[in-house]
């Protein structure tokens, strides 16, 4: 109880908190979940964006695109290296993501059927993460807030990227701009669904703001998110499918229409369009790697095995 | 496809192309792993070489397209050419296989690159060109550096891989007498100081590849008909899939801006 | 993507192309296996089938551009429509994979088809539909029993093939909802007595598949949330690979007799 | 020797040598060879053509492509019967085609770059096909003989639509005129390679003259063919690829200019430009095919068990 106490104590000082450092196994196991989940989202959100790499219209684009997908590899890096530090494994966490233990954000299970929907998930996909990780930047697991550090700098990037590709598209053709607005017609929902179920709803809300892992709830950032979009969409001519969408003057926020929570459920329980794919391609990915990885580690081991030896023999 | 005569007045336009169209393909068929590699640190390395490639790709055309002075863009000449006028070589174009054929093929292509790249970078009278080589030189160091020690790893490593290894090398390796050929055209640009013979980097790639295949247990098989053919447009055929697919949204799409 | 009014005028069109572009995608992925089935006798036997999709296609596309009334001919509506403008369903244009599923797809297209052209046969005011149906209804038989025998077989015969072939299953009957779905726009191609309601044949189709299920072993799996949206236009991420090979010549060489 | 005589006599008064006759073994293993290797033809010649189907640019010659391909399968199965009558079995035949043991007319180790090759193979190489191939339907092997004359009928069919393909491309756009020109030319010289060295450097030839396998020589049969296929070229603009041909008036024979035989012979010996791909393809084929025929072998031995188990316990 003490224990818990003094934890506490710190973490409402602000303290970071360091991997060797004695904390609530609560704690500890909440972000491991946590981290891991992002961590695998980096991972598996590879696969929606690399879905368009080998079509990319342009030089430009296609060096742009495989540069954003290589950096979410690099966070996915990161993210994995922080929840090492609170002792489960990279080896643990991918057998928990191929197993469908782990989760992963539902966004990544929405097929990306067009050019435009590489704009979208730059601006709308990239802009609600970045809603979120901005307050992680301050995460009292020092770790964490580190690895989201560097994650912010390089996601404004591709978020700023991904609406540079919807306003070439709406200032465009005909058709350009029609698959501009299709896509933000397909993937405005699923970003609202990103910041996750309403504040009543959510599960693991008020401990987390308590250990100061979240900041913000829900709602909050939900909000946040729809008031930066908002207009952007409109500067570029886009209209937000959503006919309840209306600006509050009095509270200076958008109140907007009722999110399809079943979808929500069906997405994250498994069933959205393309989670079985995700993971059978991340599951192939691994599989086919297996003797790689073995060779890896046998030739290590034979390396390390001949330095024993004097260098005479060894040479 | 075009008359010999019209290529070989445009052969620093035509040379430039080869070397475009080699670090287009092959970072084109790079960027076909992201996602799928087999380990996050080799989806990160594959995807960096790809970008290396890409980019240099990007200022080889857009060179390109200066010199030939038809108006035509970086993008025009890297997705709007017919299959017949792509003049890469076949390494490139060869498709990933498995991940020590992906190996292979980079190794083989980086250990002529590297050294190929520095004689430009040294040599050509084109300071745009030996602009890109300089830096493509120090991008290739990273990928010989990087593929050699995989490819040790993998022959030297278990049965498996160095077996895979050896079946990888059984089939490139009849790809790889085409680097040195001198096209006509290329043999027009040497002449005019553009870029050196690739013949002279010969050695170099030799010692490197026997180097590497020493440490890593492997056999360079015998090549009785070296495979070639690339710098004229004739290709295998997963070239035309390839283009399907990379040329797709500028077809469908004609001339707009993205 | 059109206004959805403009589609509802168009309702016995866009019915067609539902009936189109399943024939089309499906006859597509068939003849994707040419060269590579597991025994020659096989490899005849899909292209069979594939021919019949294929052959059906043509016909419908050709009527319905008919219907249209706007020019539009049998390519232009097989190869010259944007992605989100195919309104097969989700089930056809899933990927071959193993000869299991690609086995397991056309048992259950097949069930759904057989039945389907027969009851269109026999009840469409549209006659050139109604001969197309009953040509098709014949196809539909044969790929009915041959496939029928092929899952049976695969699924009581050995360890391996039983594990594949539920597999197969496992993955592939979510797809299978959206047969029995009535968009909009076919509600009001059967209130227009164009065709009936899918769903009056779903009985039909259960009885065949649990009586091909039995003799061979497999459980159905329960779906909790069936997959659909084709006929919106929104399909998976292979839907988009598999155009951008199909309708390339179209796109690379428009407006050209071949 | 009287055998061999009154075998020679009855192949000179041109009755036809059944399954079940006696033979010479010379004129079984001759057949076997000649055979399994026109089959093996038929099978992996459905993979250059095979690999423009999933791009044919029309309805229309989707259709006819895969029709054409599934004739030719149909073909390699009507030979591989033939074959099967001598002695040697299915499996067999394909073991030696994977191993390399057995050849295929090596016009197949060329790839097809162009939509216009597609009908370049129809043209020239089913052309070339026929040539060869009527003759055969007079063959001394019965079994033989009738599969040609299954063959021919179809594979006419074939060349004309061929020819058809290239008229259509020679009478469209510059640059489908062009792509014609240059599948003519890429597949000119193969095909007339295709008939096989000169009559003087033919090894089997005189003793398959004279067993009535072989009824015309190679340059006999590859004169047949230019003779035939020149005006049809010039018919559509399209020039044969060959600035010594000329047409002499006395002989009424075409003269040609030197076939390549350095690069025959490094086709034929496994170094033409997709020789490795085809063998590969078609063993990927067989590899991957082996757990369906397993199962099918499974299958079939449980029913044939479950059959004589008495009706009243099967049921």
């Amino acid at each position: 109880e003490e224990f818990l106490s003094l934890f506490q104590a710190r973490v409402d000082r602000e303290e970071k908190i360091e991997p060797n450092d004695p904390m609530p196994e609560g704690y500890r196991r909440t972000l491991v979940r946590q981290i891991g989940q992002h961590a695998h989202s980096e991972i598996v959100g590879m696969l929606p964006e690399g879905n368009w790499i080998t079509r990319a219209p342009t030089l430009r684009r296609k060096i742009a695109l495989l540069a954003k997908v290589q950096d979410e590899g690099g966070h996915g890096l990161y993210l994995y290296s922080a929840a090492e530090t609170l002792g489960v494994s990279r080896e643990q966490m991918t057998e928990e993501l191929l197993s469908g233990k782990a989760k992963y954000s539902s966004i990544f299970n929405y097929p990306t059927l067009t050019w435009a929907d590489i704009g979208a998930i730059g601006w709308l996909v990239d802009g609600a993460a970045i809603m979120n990780q901005i307050p992680l930047c301050r995460c009292s697991y020092g770790p964490y807030a580190r690895a989201m550090i560097r994650v912010c700098k390089e996601e404004s990037f591709h978020q700023r990227q991904g609406y540079e590709i919807m306003m070439a598209l709406a200032r465009g053709s005909d058709e350009q701009k029609e698959m501009a607005q299709d896509a933000l017609n397909r993937w405005w929902w699923p970003s609202l669904m990103m910041f996750g179920p309403h504040d009543g709803e959510s599960a693991h809300g008020e401990q987390s703001m308590a250990w100061k892992i979240k900041r913000f709830s829900n709602d909050e950032l939900r909000q946040k998110f729809i008031t930066a979009t908002v207009p952007q969409a409109e500067f570029i001519g886009l209209t937000v499918p959503d006919p309840d969408l209306k600006f509050n003057a009095e509270t200076g926020l958008y109140e907007h229409g009722e999110i399809d929570w079943v979808e929500f459920k069906a997405v994250v329980s498994g069933n959205g369009r393309m989670n079985r794919d995700r993971i059978r391609d991340r599951k192939q990915a691994h599989d086919d790697g297996a003797w790689v990885r073995e060779a890896a580690l046998a030739h290590a081991a034979k390396r390390a095995a001949s330095r024993t030896v004097p260098q005479e023999a060894a040479e | 496809m075009g008359a010999v005569a019209a290529t070989f007045e445009m052969a620093g336009f035509r040379a430039l192309l080869e070397l475009a169209d080699d670090a287009l393909i092959l970072g084109h068929r790079l960027s076909e792993w992201c996602g799928h590699a087999p380990t996050l640190e080799e989806d990160l390395a594959l995807a960096n070489m790809g970008l290396d490639l890409l980019g240099q790709a990007r200022a080889l055309y857009a060179h390109a397209g200066e010199i030939e002075g038809k108006g035509r863009g970086e993008d025009d000449l890297a997705f709007l050419r017919r299959e017949r006028d792509y003049v890469n070589c076949l390494l490139v174009e060869r498709p990933n296989g498995d991940f020590a054929a992906t190996m292979a093929r980079q190794l083989y292509f980086a250990a002529f690159m590297h050294p190929f790249w520095r004689a430009i970078a040294a040599s050509s009278n084109d300071a745009t060109l030996a602009g890109i080589a300089a830096k493509a030189e120090k991008e290739m160091a990273y990928h010989l550096r990087h593929c050699g020690e995989w490819v040790i790893r993998l022959g030297d490593g278990t049965a498996e891989s160095a077996r895979r290894m050896q079946a990888a090398v059984d089939e490139l390796h009849r790809y790889t007498g085409e680097l040195f050929e001198a096209s006509p055209v290329r043999e027009k640009a040497v002449a005019d100081g553009l870029l050196p013979d690739p013949g002279t980097v010969r050695a170099e790639w030799e010692r490197t590849i026997a180097m590497v295949f020493s440490q890593a247990g492997l056999t360079a098989p015998e090549v009785r008909v070296p495979q070639s053919g690339g710098r004229e447009g004739l290709h295998g055929e997963d070239m035309g899939h390839l283009l399907a697919e990379m040329q797709f949204m500028q077809r469908a799409y004609p001339g707009l801006t993205w």
